[in-house]
């Protein structure tokens, strides 16, 4: 439950999401309870915190893909409710489970995820990622590492001119990616946070930039 | 020859049209037996000589 | 002998002698068959009389019986082609099997073909659930699983071996659909609708028959050859003689060949 | 439809056409219950003619049953699903979209193959128009109303075929009022009434199911 | 049946048990054959009588032909088939006990609900008696068979239902004897024979099958 | 291609594991040829390289689970293929995929991984993988970095008295798991080696103790 902060590295905008006195309890277990947090564009976000913290359900509260948590969500100060269509056009997730069809090429599964974009852009992002050459094989023949960067080609396709999506949120990024590929994620990440797009992620890495740290505590015993 | 004619050939006392369909149809059968091994071959030649090629360079 | 033996099957193992050895023996099996066949079937078409019970429509028989017992000798000697591979781990017997399954497959489909449009004459109906008739459509049906194998596994080498299996187990099943097949058939089926019984052919009618399936053989061992030879070049692109064969190949724009 | 679902759609009929299989399951059932009967029942066919539009009708909606199964579980499984219900656009969109495919994929070639079908079983000639007719007009309906209970058994552990259970009621009158079209047709009586049922039936589930289906699939993801 | 063995045998059933759904599958999908029929057939209990041996017996197939599905997949997407696969003990050993659990899970069942599925399609009453027998008998053959289907296909991305076309042929002496032996016995003939054919039969298939699949397995697994 | 070696920890003993001029091609792109490599008891030995370098494939050649190689391996200088049943009873194998129930509790897919242990080696085992507490809730209800453990709860039950694998193969073990569970890891790792085993892995982590490590090379063109 403990709660670090950053100092905001742009406190005079308005916050991008806010949550208040988040709550939740899983197996009679509070994962979380009392969290509240504002977080604005220019930011990277961590979620922070032991295996079984919580941090995927938070991220699966966040996106409103779970409803067993209590508490207030705003996205741009709007009811999450009814900001859901804004929330969503802004938004680019990848979770634990990356939603790549193996039974299509790493074109084709880009193809379908950012319909807006060109086949050039995609050809750049699958470079960009190293799978330039594997472009046109099934995904399921391709490494474990080479099969998670096919989901974070998209990444490099949601920059402002493209999908213009300014909302990241990263369930383990780095999962199966090698140095290298850590070192370029990274980067993208920074690009983004500083052209004005907000990243929530967690990862058990150490990350080589500052961010915004949101611990999730160790695990407690509900006790109502 | 058992028919008198070349019409009640054709004919076959009423049955022409099932036995020469009979016969269409395995003609085609056997002509593509014949005819998909040489495209083949000629598809397999064409991509062994291109990828001859790419390795080359 | 056993040395001789031995060696026969080592070179059979050589996809480069068995490329040039069909490369040899196909133009003349594509002579005897085609005259085969042309023979029987003129004759057969034109000269053998009519049947004095089905009349002209029995011309049928001499596609639709050479197809069927082809079809039949297909499958055992793809599943036995499997065997081979899969216990002597030959890589040319399996491509061999694998090149038959299409080939025996379309002659299922004549002769199940031919024989639906000959029982439109003869019984009135194009399809009856028969025993012959049944196994047959069972055995295109092994076919088709056979096939789907090799299209469903991608690594050629598990396909070999999988298809190999199948073919092998299809195979041992074979003479106990067979039987089951005829034994149900026997059981329900008013007699009324059988097919004829082993005619006592006169001999014009017999011969051409003869010829046509004879025929039939070659023109099969011709078509095996041919798809063989296409595996082996691509299996074998990266060979010295593959190389020096595709560099004198013809190529799409070569007006003389 | 816009550029997503576009992008959907095409995903979804590539993905059937990929995996042949999945495409031609539903078919290979429809074609095996057929081929299975006669063994099983008897050869005769004038008997089996009696017999044949219950057994087509059955075929195809155990088929189409058998299919459902696929509509969301892979996308399930790999996390495509919560891509989908995350896309701004409205959830019902996405439904139509993958309904359609299935439709296409998996309802649509009965039609096509059920003369052959008929032949094999010996339906009488009268049959074959309604046949056709009834199953272009029904398999809809049994793409849509099965879309619901795939929603709703999606990602389940325990679930397993609950899905026959949820929706085999609501296919029940399909059966019933399908079946006795195309008996009607082989007796050579009228069949519009059947058919004026079935249409109503169907534009019925085609407004319900596909809002049925979307807020299905958000209570399951949201387990 | 060693340590492994039993602990592989022990996981299995609970697994079965667990998603009860799986376990029940092959059987509601074998009652919803027999409830459709009288709705998409005929009512009359007489005419239902005499189909009724074929729909059994194409009911209880088609319900081991589904649940084979499951045979091997969830233990393949899973990983833990590599790790049975990597296990000291022959893959043999292994096949063996999932095969067994299969049939005691999917086959056996359908043997004590037959009777049931007879009442409701009127099968007479010296129907019940060889059908209960075949299916004792003979669901053994059809998850033995069936799993040569299902080692072959595991796996398989192109493959979805290739299995019914890889197996169905291998069924069909099973379901030609099974259901005349049925109907044997509703006419009150002897049905020794039958029974003895698919006692031959079952002698076989526990030859070859098993080590069919285990080569199958390891075949699917090195893709 | 390029093949690094520490001086072997211990010379005099015999190898368990040599490969003798291993070569894998995937889709006309040649993984590894050549590779040559002799492993003795007592040796962690990393298998290293990018995404895709071939690090999985080598792993399941070594286990007998992929047939596309050439080459010829040896289990204590015997043939593998007749050394396969010891090889085989000496091996303990978590790969990308760990071969976790979800419909099973901790518990109950322990028992069936590790036949022969007690009820309370497996209560042990799940202790000090951090899941005492969660032994009797289904899988699928665990945080990702939780299901992983429940399968590296094997290790803990593979010591010298309870299943006696000397042998462990390990692919990435270290995904999704936390800081502390890491550091927990790599001891138990050391531990076993220290005790006359062999560890062979795959990480993009940087590991806090010495090991061998053979690279595997870039993509390169096959070319015959
Ligand atoms: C779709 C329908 C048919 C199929 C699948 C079929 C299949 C077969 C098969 C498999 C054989 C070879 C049997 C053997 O192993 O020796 C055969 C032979 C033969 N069929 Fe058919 N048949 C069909 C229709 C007919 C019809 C309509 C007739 C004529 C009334 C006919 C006349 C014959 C004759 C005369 C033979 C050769 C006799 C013998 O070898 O026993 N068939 N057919
Ligand atoms: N579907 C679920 N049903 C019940 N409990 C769940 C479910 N999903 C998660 N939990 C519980 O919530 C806790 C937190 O899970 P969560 O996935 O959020 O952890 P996490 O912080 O992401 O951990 P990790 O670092 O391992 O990914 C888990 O310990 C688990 O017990
Ligand atoms: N089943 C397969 N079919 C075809 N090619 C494959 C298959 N599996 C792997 N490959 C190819 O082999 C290459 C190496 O894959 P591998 O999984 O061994 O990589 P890796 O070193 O383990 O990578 P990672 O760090 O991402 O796990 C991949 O680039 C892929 O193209
Ligand atoms: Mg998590
Ligand atoms: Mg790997």
């Amino acid at each position: 439950m403990a709660l670090e902060y950053l100092p905001d590295t742009d406190l005079s905008s308005k916050p991008l999401l806010c949550a208040r006195g988040l709550y939740c309890e899983r197996d009679d277990r509070v994962l979380f309870k009392d969290l509240n947090f504002d977080l604005s564009s220019g930011q990277i976000v961590r979620l922070a915190g032991p295996n079984g913290a919580g941090k995927s359900s938070l991220m699966r509260i966040l996106l409103g893909l779970s409803a067993s948590y209590e508490g207030a969500l705003y996205w741009h100060e709007q009811d999450m409710a009814r900001a859901l269509y804004d929330f969503r056009s802004d938004l680019l997730y990848i979770g634990h489970d990356v939603g790549v069809k193996s039974n299509l090429t790493p074109e084709e599964n880009l193809a379908w995820s950012c319909p807006n974009v060109t086949k050039q852009d995609i050809y750049g992002a699958l470079k960009r990622v190293g799978l330039s050459g594997f472009e046109d094989l099934l995904t399921h023949g391709l490494s474990a590492g080479q099969q998670r960067r096919v989901a974070l080609a998209r990444l490099f396709l949601s920059s402002k001119e493209l999908e213009n999506k300014s909302l990241w949120i990263l369930d383990e990024p780095f999962t199966a990616i090698d140095k290298h590929g850590v070192a370029d994620l990274e980067q993208v990440i920074v690009n983004h946070a500083q052209q004005g797009g907000l990243v929530i992620l967690t990862t058990h890495h150490d990350l080589s930039v500052p961010v915004k740290t949101i611990m999730l505590g160790q695990t407690q015993k509900a006790s109502l | 020859m058992f028919f008198d004619s070349f019409s009640s050939f054709i004919e076959m006392g009423g049955h022409g049209l099932y036995v020469w369909a009979c016969y269409g149809l395995a003609a085609i059968i056997v002509a593509v037996n014949f005819i998909s091994p040489v495209l083949t071959r000629k598809k397999v030649i064409k991509d062994i000589q291109r990828q001859n090629r790419r390795e080359q360079n | 002998m056993w040395t001789s033996l031995k060696r026969l099957y080592h070179k059979m193992g050589s996809p480069k002698w068995f490329y040039e050895i069909s490369t040899r023996w196909s133009p003349w099996f594509l002579l005897v068959g085609s005259a085969l066949m042309l023979t029987g079937v003129v004759w057969g078409l034109a000269f053998a009389p009519a049947d004095y019970l089905q009349g002209n429509s029995f011309r049928i028989i001499y596609i639709h019986v050479p197809a069927s017992l082809l079809s039949q000798s297909a499958y055992i000697m793809m599943a036995a082609a499997g065997l081979v591979g899969l216990v002597w781990k030959m890589k040319m017997s399996f491509v061999v099997a694998k090149v038959i399954a299409p080939i025996g497959a379309s002659l299922a489909i004549m002769s199940l073909l031919t024989g639906a449009i000959w029982g439109k004459p003869t019984w009135g109906t194009w399809w009856v659930w028969d025993a012959r008739l049944t196994s047959m459509l069972i055995l295109l049906f092994l076919y088709f699983g056979v096939i789907a194998i090799y299209n469903a596994i991608e690594n050629e080498e598990m396909a070999n071996k999988a298809a190999g299996i199948l073919a092998i187990v299809g195979s041992i099943n074979i003479p106990i659909i067979k039987y089951s097949v005829e034994w149900w058939n026997t059981l329900h089926q008013p007699a009324t609708i059988t097919m004829t019984k082993k005619p006592t052919m006169a001999p014009e009618m017999f011969i051409p028959l003869l010829l046509t399936i004879i025929g039939f053989y070659c023109w099969f061992a011709v078509w095996v050859f041919a798809r063989t030879r296409n595996e082996l070049l691509w299996r074998e692109r990266r060979t010295k003689w593959v190389k020096n064969l595709v560099i004198n190949a013809p190529t799409n724009s070569g007006a003389h060949q | 439809m816009n550029g997503s679902m576009k992008a959907l759609f095409k995903r979804d009929m590539l993905l059937a056409f990929r995996s042949r299989g999945d495409l031609l399951n539903p078919l290979m059932f429809f074609l095996m219950v057929a081929s299975l009967f006669p063994l099983a029942v008897s050869p005769d066919p004038l008997f089996l003619g009696q017999i044949a539009p219950g057994v087509i009708w059955v075929g195809a909606l155990l088929a189409t049953l058998l299919s459902l199964d696929l509509l969301f579980k892979s996308d399930f499984e790999d996390g495509s699903l919560e891509q989908m219900l995350l896309m701004p656009q409205p959830t019902l969109l996405m439904v139509i979209v993958k309904v359609l495919v299935h439709w296409l994929v998996a309802g649509l070639p009965l039609a096509f193959i059920a003369p052959l079908l008929g032949l094999m079983l010996g339906l009488p000639s009268g049959g074959f128009a309604p046949l056709m007719a009834t199953l272009l007009l029904a398999t809809p309906i049994l793409s849509l109303l099965g879309a619901i209970g795939a929603g709703l058994t999606v990602g389940l552990r325990k679930g397993g075929m609950l899905m026959p259970l949820l929706i085999l009621p609501l296919y029940i009158p399909v059966l019933i009022f399908a079946s006795s079209a195309v008996q009607a047709g082989v007796l050579g009586n009228s069949y519009v009434g059947h058919m004026a049922f079935l249409g109503a039936y169907l534009a019925l589930t085609l407004v319900v199911a596909p809002v049925a289906t979307a807020s299905a699939l958000r209570i399951s993801i949201a387990r």
